[in-house]
């Protein structure tokens, strides 16, 4: 009867569909928190459901795998579930002040329309981490796509149309890259659960080309560097709220897909040098997209381009956990902390770019601009924000205590044990640069202003929301027993080094 | 005992910091002195051998009274008290006045400190408390000249300190152990004991005023207050020779490296020094050098206690009765300089003067019967024997001292006497009986010397214990023929240089105008060199790194790289080629 | 600048134009020669789900296999493909800067030729898509196919400057609008509540159930290609979005 | 269950007296002065308190001890030992005197919330630093003091001010991301370690010799940087441009002590000396820190501005700890540790006089601080205590440290280090005694912000003079009564025989 696993895409949807027809200001707010509130309370349910009883599986349609499409939660989908509810949720509370009190800044369609696509969003993030069926995925990515689009344009700003259009492009590339893949792996297993594909046998060039154009497809789409040209404009143009939503929850998405077709369709870890390959993507991404951020002079952009650059380290686990050409694996006893590490660097990464976004989200309502030269005073007169974007900064740079530091931490020693210690040399040489950019962006914050500015006020709740959040990324650093033990359940790493 | 052991150190410190407060007058500092340096001097005329352990302090510090630092402890203690009161009647007027006597009492703190330490760290804290302290005496008086001296004195303090500690701190690893009773032969058992010895004597020597190390004493001693210079020259230059006794490993093992080195030190300021003073004008100049002198024959001594450690006893003996008479003395000839002043002038007073500086220069210079004569022909006596070379350089070498002393002092007595004769520098204070008594008094302790610090009580050491020699006729003959050549080699000199134009004065210091030169050299050099400015030393290369990337911003290339990326026929290239990169690779 | 710098210049972008067509190129055919070597190798005989469909097809309420899939074995797809068509819509609102029809003027000229045609047609296309809705029970056809027939009739409408759909409330167009999201969106949660597996349809009264939903997805798709038709940014422009700022947003 | 047992929640009680203070004070309205003032105070002596009770308790045999898994051998944990105590009983009383100090010497300037606020936190970061009882949670407050200490740097907020928060954050990030990496090589070496006298790695690794030398070299890279040894001390001097508090608190007690007793903690705790000496570790790092006491002090002379002076001399004092630290053997292993604590004060005691004479008498160059001393007698004899210290003529704190460094090097048979410990000494004298000439000594100048600052006024306000004194006398203290069985180097020894014991 209550099933978490769907009632956290029903939620979702069913608050998306009430803000769709009840646009009006008197609604809006109760439909939004009932959303939240319904779809955290499936959330927990669901993890609770997991913690206890383990991996989930339910059957949509009455038709059980491969007619019909199967729903999965393991210990992988739950915590990627529970980082986008709690990141998420905490985005919605800013996004009610910022789309109601701060009404002069807003166009009406943004109010009127931010809810029923981010709930929508919402629904289809759940359904992809739950899913278990690669085309069933590719509906949802497209979902996602497409949801996306239209909030980047709900600013209404003409660079904001302009970056949505070469994000649609880019992202429908990436769509039809993937989709492409599906139809081979269909042809080639008819099939496509993927469970029931990971069981068959290995097939020979289908499957190779399948997995060219769905890793390119969902690289593309993740935004890995060399295939990162969209993001920054996209990300930096659209409103603050809808900038953290992107950012820190619609990446990882298809990061996760490209997760699960590593471990659980085509092994990945026999693929040492296509692991080896996206480490070293990954690695340009954290040293290009640094560089990039310290030569901004706006703080969206500036923030923008530290995704790129953070993104490079989630693909650091394909070499970690890839076997070498002799067999064994790369990281034989680091495994664990590879897979962990790189998820709680997924973790701790949206809670922090989502603070950031919407800190500059406030800096951008209190100053009227985001360029960096602006922020004079800033430590002054937005305490709380400099604060919260210098608390997220701490978890970027990946330093203690914090999620990032706990991510880093994981990832080092998995690199080191697995004596690939050039990956520690770019997450090192990423992490000064990154150091570089918090503190240009804090600099100025500590600079007296010249002349008293007028300013626009600031209301708690915004502030607020992007501080819980900052908090919330370092707090996550001071526990990772449990994150731990989570991720085993249903062994989403099939590698895993098992306690 | 023991609480006047405690009250000889704390005695003066307290004085120093009660006189320090503006309100205690000129008179009542005088009297402070004088009683803050009563506890030493009467430790020193009554007190027998004890120890006094104050384990929490310093590295466990110990105090006490020997019959060696007792005989020091009295001519230091009469010279402190002396000149104390004496300083009571001159800084009646001095508006730094509360500056003088609180540098001046904690002088003196260092001075009974190092004196009764039995221990080195305690030691060189009061030495060091010591050295420091009087630079604020040295430099008293402001102005281009004390400020140079107090330059050149506290440069070569601090070197002296560092030779020292250097010394100390090689001495105790090698297992001398910080207590004084055992150091001396820790020291002489130690595997690099010529090196310690080494440090040692030149360290305490930098105090003692030994060749070559002496340069700051000639530039300091005149510009002082003059009673500051008494106990400069009298009490504190001898803490240099009473470390040297205490911390040498003399009488333990010969040092056959250092001691040739020490003797020919020692012989070389005897001579040098008596010679370079001569030809000096300024009365407390010349007796500066004297000091140097002087001390260079207690060094000969020292050297020769090195060369043979079964004569040191002896050497010993009499190298207390030789320092004891000559602090005496040295002190009243720096205060007759004073009191000269007040004295001209006025013809009774005048004479007395005169024939009081007499008397001091003539115990300087060994006249029998008075206390230089004696200790001198003490140590001819312990010096000289079988098979010691050293000891018959020194045998041959106090009669040839004698005529250079007659020489320099003798040429300080005619600057004097010239002096006075043109009321050069009258004072325009009265010479008071509270000045007069002092100067008296250490006049007199300074004829006196040998028979105030005889017998002693106790034996200084296991060894054969020296006498006071009793001086026979022959021995009077032979202590006087020396003056006698000196006053004619200086009538001889003065009368040819009268003939001679007036060449310049010999500058004070002499080593020193080389040292400067040497250094000034060095850094000259150093700056040819050209090293790397200090600007680029930072190697601030981080802030750098970052500059660069920041202006980097001017430069196009990352952007223009960037932007490519964003047209769609390059991002479109790129996503094809990774699917075939990604496909051949596995393929591969 | 001089001439000659400006003929380098031309030179340089051309010969790297001409680089990037040789790359792009050998890229292309690549990646082609990669796709055309897997799919030869891709392994012969009866492969997929067809045949299992198709033995299932019983128990579906429909007789095609197509339609089947679709609202059946895997409706779930389906219901988030007309998210999807939902979605698109919530963007063009977006684009326009509102989400309502009210202030979208019918096209000025009235041609008496095209008025006719409308009204001849009108009833046409909407017995075809009628005809179309049912079909998909038997043979190719159904929801998706039916929208669009009557979505071009909202086309045609529009074209010939006869009021419709913008002459109707906004809040009723947001329901025509959701109406098949809604559609799918009821069948999960009463599935859900009936304690069926979500979106299962209970073989007996799946047939009902699934024309019931198509009408409805008809309905939210039509009215989609109509408001997609209407609030073309283009019949007039909108308001933000100066077409001088696109252009050079681009080429930054 | 247990009562709750306060060896274990003594430890994170200690830390949070400062850390929810700093949290606090930034909730205050800015015109709050008082309560600021006094709430610091009283969670400072709060502070003073549990650390004496800390220090009883252990000293009567009780251990105390807070672990907290935060994941797979990687524990956060507290724990007090004979070297932790060193250090915090140093910072917290040291605290205790600079907040009195910031008081008086912030009065009437901006922001006040946020300088008060992250100088508790820069405490808890420094004692958490000291309490540390593994290399990770040494590394988290290591990292966490870099932060909390880089709003205190650029307070100011002028320009000059960011640039140099910029040069420190870029030097203390580097390093502490170097150290990072040598720590967690070290993890994946030998799995979780805590530390323990006389050294664990020997026990744990057979043969790795050529990894656990490039692990030292790395780590010492990465707390070389705070420990400012040449070339990694750029950051130092810069950094002058803080208020004096914070300077004095930088200097003496938070971030270069985390550097210096992050080695002594690596070489002593972590590697045990005997194996460090083993593998040949040490010299290279003692001619390194011979090398900075060198070049610290010839960089030291040529600066005019006072705190730029004092800066160079912490580069140069600094490294003898690092320099002890080198040397096996007991007596130069306590003069190491002992000048953990002597420098701690002497440098503070400078510190506080630089601030107080730039407060009250606007001077910040050395050149204008001709007759000083007339005018401010006791600051200036503040300043000349603690300049003797630094030369380390006795009875000075100083003069113990040099002197058993230089006899442990004697008797480690490492005799050029004494020839470093003389030139330094030198050089010190060089720098330091001009400075007190002409203060005491020297002609009196026009002052020329004497309307501004207060004509009349001879000396500093109380409150900066109280802690000035203080330190003052300890530095002579702490030297005269060395051998007392409550001195500094009576602790100092007992903690290096426990990290001699376990070889």
């Amino acid at each position: 009867m209550i099933e978490p696993m769907a009632w956290c895409i029903l939620a979702p949807f069913i608050g998306a569909s009430l803000a769709f027809l009840l646009p009006g200001r008197v609604w809006r707010r109760p439909i939004a928190i009932g959303a939240i509130g319904a779809t955290l309370a499936s959330v927990w349910m669901l993890t609770s459901q997991v913690w206890n009883s383990g991996a989930q599986r339910m059957d949509l349609s009455g038709w059980p795998a491969p007619l019909g499409i199967g729903l999965a939660a393991d210990g992988f989908s739950v915590f990627m579930i529970v980082m986008t509810g709690v990141v998420g949720s905490l985005i919605g509370a800013y996004a009610l002040w910022h789309y109601s009190d701060l009404s002069d800044a807003t166009e009406p369609a943004e109010r009127r329309l931010f809810w029923p696509l981010w709930l929508i969003l919402w629904g289809s993030l759940n359904a992809i981490y739950l899913s278990s069926d690669i085309f069933n995925i590719y509906v949802a990515l497209e979902v996602i796509t497409l949801a996306a689009v239209a909030l980047i344009t709900l600013s209404g700003k003409a660079e904001a149309l302009v970056a949505a259009m070469r994000y649609l492009l880019a992202a429908f590339l990436g769509s039809l890259s993937y989709l492409m893949g599906v139809a081979l792996l269909y042809a080639t297993h008819g099939a496509l659960d993927l469970v029931i594909i990971a069981d068959q046998e290995r097939a020979g060039l289908p499957e190779v080309g399948a997995f060219a154009l769905m890793a390119t497809g969902l690289a593309l789409k993740t935004a890995l560097f060399p295939m990162h040209f969209w993001l920054p404009p996209a990300h930096s143009k659209a409103a603050a709220p809808v900038s953290a939503i992107l950012s820190a929850l619609v990446v990882k998405a298809s990061f996760y897909v490209l997760l699960r077709l590593w471990f659980g369709v085509f092994d990945g870890p026999a693929m040492y040098a296509v692991g080896i390959l996206l480490g070293t993507l990954g690695s340009a991404a954290i040293i290009w997209g640094a560089f990039q951020a310290l030569r901004q002079m706006s703080l969206k952009l500036l923030i923008a381009h530290s995704t790129v650059a953070q993104i490079g380290y989630l693909f650091l686990i394909f070499p970690l956990t890839a076997r070498r050409p002799s067999g064994e694996l790369a990281a034989a006893g680091w495994i664990t902390e590879a897979c962990t590490g790189v998820s709680y660097h997924a973790l701790s990464h949206a809670l922090a770019k989502a603070a950031m976004f919407l800190g500059a989200g406030v800096v951008l309502h209190v100053y009227g601009s985001d360029l960096l030269t602006n922020m004079r005073g800033m430590s002054r007169r937005l305490p709380i924000t400099t604060f919260a974007l210098a608390i997220a900064g701490v978890s970027l740079m990946g330093l203690p205590p914090s999620g990032g530091f706990a991510a880093k931490w994981l990832i080092v020693t998995a690199a080191l044990g697995a004596g690939q210690w050039w990956w520690v040399l770019v997450i090192l040489i990423g992490g000064l640069l990154t150091a570089g950019y918090i503190f240009l962006m804090l600099r100025w914050a500590f600079i007296s202003e010249d002349a008293p500015i007028q300013l626009r006020p600031a209301n708690m709740p915004i502030q607020l929301a992007a501080l819980a959040l900052a908090l919330l990324s370092v707090l996550v650093g001071f526990r990772l027993e449990e994150p731990f033990q989570l991720l085993v359940i249903g062994d989403p790493f099939p590698i895993f080094d098992l306690p | 005992m023991n609480h006047l052991l405690t009250l000889a150190i704390l005695l003066p410190a307290i004085g120093s910091l009660a006189v320090f407060s503006r309100f205690i007058g000129a008179r009542a500092s005088g009297v402070v002195c004088a009683v803050a340096a009563a506890p030493a001097l009467l430790l020193g005329l009554f007190a027998s051998t004890m120890e006094h352990d104050v384990a929490w302090m310093l590295l466990g510090a110990t105090f006490g009274v020997d019959p060696v630092s007792r005989i020091f402890l009295i001519f230091t203690g009469a010279l402190w008290m002396a000149c104390g009161l004496y300083s009571a009647s001159t800084m009646r007027s001095d508006p730094r006045r509360s500056a003088y006597f609180f540098f001046f009492l904690l002088s003196m703190t260092g001075n009974f400190g190092l004196l009764l330490a039995r221990d080195v760290g305690a030691f060189y804290c009061f030495f060091a408390l010591m050295t420091f302290a009087a630079y604020g005496l040295v430099v008293h008086e402001r102005g281009a000249g004390p400020r140079r001296a107090g330059r050149v004195y506290i440069v070569m303090s601090i070197l002296g300190e560092l030779l020292l500690l250097a010394g100390l701190i090689f001495a105790v690893a090698a297992g001398a152990g910080i207590d004084m009773a055992d150091f001396a032969s820790g020291v002489a058992a130690a595997p690099n004991q010529e090196l310690i010895t080494a440090l040692l004597f030149f360290g305490l020597g930098v105090k003692a005023g030994a060749i070559p190390v002496h340069v700051w004493l000639p530039l300091a001693h005149p510009v002082a207050p003059t009673p500051a210079s008494a106990v400069l020259s009298g009490a504190m230059i001898k803490a240099g020779l009473f470390g040297w006794i205490v911390m040498l490993p003399l009488g333990w093992s010969p040092a056959p490296a250092i001691a040739p080195l020490v003797v020919t030190l020692g012989l070389l300021g005897a001579f040098g020094a008596a010679i370079y003073g001569a030809l000096q004008r300024d009365p407390k100049t010349i007796l500066a050098y004297s000091s140097v002198s002087q001390m260079s024959v207690m060094v000969v001594a020292i050297g020769a206690g090195l060369m043979a450690p079964d004569r040191w006893p002896l050497i010993l003996g009499a190298l207390a009765i030789y320092a004891c008479s000559h602090g005496f003395a040295k002190g009243a000839l720096f205060l007759g300089v004073a009191v000269a002043k007040q004295a001209a002038g006025r013809d009774m007073l005048r004479r007395m003067t005169m024939m009081g500086l007499a008397l001091a220069a003539l115990t300087i210079a060994g006249a029998p019967p008075l206390g230089g004569a004696i200790a001198k022909k003490s140590l001819k006596a312990a010096a000289a024997g079988p098979e010691s070379p050293s000891g018959d350089a020194l045998a041959l070498l106090i009669p040839l001292t004698a005529i250079m002393t007659t020489v320099v002092l003798g040429k300080f007595i005619l600057v004097m006497a010239g002096a006075m004769r043109t009321n050069e520098g009258k004072s325009a204070v009265r010479l008071s009986p509270w000045m007069a008594a002092p100067w008296l008094t250490l006049t007199l302790g300074a004829a006196a010397a040998a028979w105030l610090i005889a017998p002693p009580t106790e034996p200084m050491t296991d060894a054969p214990q020296p006498t006071i020699p009793s001086l026979s006729a022959g021995d009077a003959l032979a202590a006087l023929w020396p003056i006698a050549l000196g006053v004619l080699v200086l009538a001889i000199t003065m009368r040819l240089a009268r003939s001679l134009p007036k060449a310049p004065a010999a500058p004070a210091g002499d080593l020193l105008s080389l040292y400067t030169l040497a250094s000034r050299a060095t850094v000259a050099a150093g700056r040819r060199t050209r090293l790397p400015g200090p600007a680029r030393w930072k190697l601030d290369f981080v802030p750098l790194v970052l500059d660069s990337i920041e202006q980097s911003r001017r430069g196009e290339t990352l952007t223009n790289i960037e932007r490519a990326m964003k047209t769609w026929p390059v991002a479109g290239a790129v996503f094809v080629m990774i699917v075939i990169t990604l496909a051949a690779m596995i393929i591969l | 600048m001089t001439r000659h710098d400006a003929t380098l210049r031309r030179r340089r972008r051309r010969a790297l134009l001409r680089v990037r067509i040789v790359v792009a190129g050998a890229g292309a055919l690549a990646l082609a020669l990669l796709l055309v070597a897997a799919v030869l190798e891709l392994p012969e005989g009866p492969l997929g789900l067809a045949e299992e469909a198709a033995a299932q097809l019983a128990h579906t309420g429909v007789d095609h296999a197509v339609t089947a899939v679709l609202l059946n074995y895997r409706s779930y797809d389906t219901w988030l493909e007309v998210g999807v068509l939902l979605l698109a819509v919530m963007a063009i609102f977006a684009l326009r800067g509102g989400a309502h029809l009210e202030n979208v003027r019918p096209a000025p000229r009235r041609d008496p030729l095209l008025t006719w045609l409308t009204r001849l047609l009108i009833p046409m296309l909407t017995l075809t898509a009628g005809y179309l809705l049912w079909l998909g029970k038997f043979a190719p056809g159904g929801a998706f196919q039916a929208g669009v027939v009557l979505g071009a009739a909202g086309a045609m409408l529009r074209l010939s400057g006869t009021p419709s759909l913008d002459r109707i409330g906004d809040v009723a167009i947001r329901i025509l609008l959701a109406v098949g999201f809604l559609a799918f969106l009821v069948a999960a949660v009463a599935t859900r509540l009936a304690g069926l597996d979500m979106l299962e349809l209970p073989p007996g009264r799946a047939g009902d159930i699934i024309l019931m939903v198509e009408t409805l997805a008809t309905i939210s798709i039509a009215t989609t290609c109509a408001v997609l038709v209407m609030a073309m940014p283009g019949a007039e422009s909108p308001p933000a979005i100066a077409a001088k700022d696109v252009r050079k947003e681009a080429r930054t | 269950m247990p009562a709750i047992d306060y060896t274990f929640w003594i430890l994170p009680a200690i830390l949070a007296t400062s850390f929810i203070t700093g949290v606090a004070t930034f909730f205050l309205k800015e015109t709050h002065a008082n309560l600021r003032a006094w709430m610091n105070m009283l969670a400072a002596a709060v502070k003073v308190a549990l650390v004496v009770a800390v220090m009883e308790g252990f000293f009567s045999g009780e251990s105390f001890e807070m672990r907290f898994s935060i994941a797979l051998g990687f524990d956060f944990l507290l724990r007090i030992d004979a070297l932790s105590l060193l250090l915090t009983a140093l910072s917290t009383a040291l605290w205790f005197l600079t907040t009195l100090y910031a008081v008086g010497y912030m009065k009437g300037s901006e922001n006040l919330n946020r300088f008060f606020g992250f100088f508790s936190l820069c405490v808890t970061a420094s004692v958490g630093v000291a309490i540390a009882g593994n290399l990770i949670t040494f590394f988290i407050f290591y990292e966490f003091l870099t932060l909390a200490t880089y709003p205190l740097v650029v307070h100011k907020g002028t320009e000059r001010a960011v640039a140099a928060g910029r040069t420190y954050i870029w030097y203390t990030l580097t390093g502490g991301s170097v150290l990072f990496i040598g720590i967690v090589w070290l993890y994946v070496l030998t799995g979780p370690v805590d530390f323990t006298p006389g050294g664990v790695v020997a026990g744990l690794v057979d043969d790795h010799p050529i990894e656990l030398i490039a692990i030292f070299a790395i780590m010492m890279l990465g707390l070389g940087v705070k420990a400012s040894l040449v070339p990694l001390h750029g950051w130092l001097p810069v950094a002058m441009i803080a208020p004096a508090p914070v300077s004095a608190l930088l200097h003496a007690v938070a971030v270069v002590k985390a550097g210096a007793f992050g080695i002594v903690r690596v070489i002593y705790d972590v590697y045990g000396i005997a194996f460090s000496a083993t593998l040949g570790v040490l010299t290279p790092l003692a001619v390194v820190a011979a090398i900075t006491i060198i070049y610290g002090s010839l960089r030291a002379l040529g600066q005019d501005e006072l705190k730029k002076r004092l800066a160079y001399s912490t580069v140069s004092q600094l490294s003898y700890i690092t320099l002890g630290a080198t040397i096996p053997g007991l007596m130069s292993t306590t003069g190491s540790l002992v000048h953990l604590i002597h420098q701690g004060v002497m440098k503070i005691t400078l510190f506080f006089c630089a601030g107080a004479i730039q407060i009250t008498m606007g001077m910040t160059r050395v050149s204008e601080m001709s007759g000083l001393a007339r005018r401010m007698p006791v600051t200036c004899a503040c300043f000349t205590i603690g300049a003797f210290g630094m030369i380390g003529a006795p009875p000075t704190a100083g003069f113990i440290s040099k002197w058993h460094i230089g006899v442990g090097s004697a008797q480690a048979g490492q005799e050029w280090v004494i020839l470093v410990l003389l030139i330094s000494s030198a050089l010190n004298a060089a720098y330091f005694l001009p400075i007190v000439r002409s203060m005491w000594f020297g002609e009196e100048r026009r002052f020329a912000l004497e309307a501004s600052t207060g004509a009349g006024r001879r000396e500093a306000h109380e409150s900066l003079l109280v802690p000035m004194i203080v330190t003052a006398l300890c530095s002579i203290l702490f030297g005269l009564l060395a051998s007392w069985s409550l001195s500094p180097l009576n602790m100092a020894r007992i903690i290096a025989e426990t990290l001699y014991i376990t070889e």
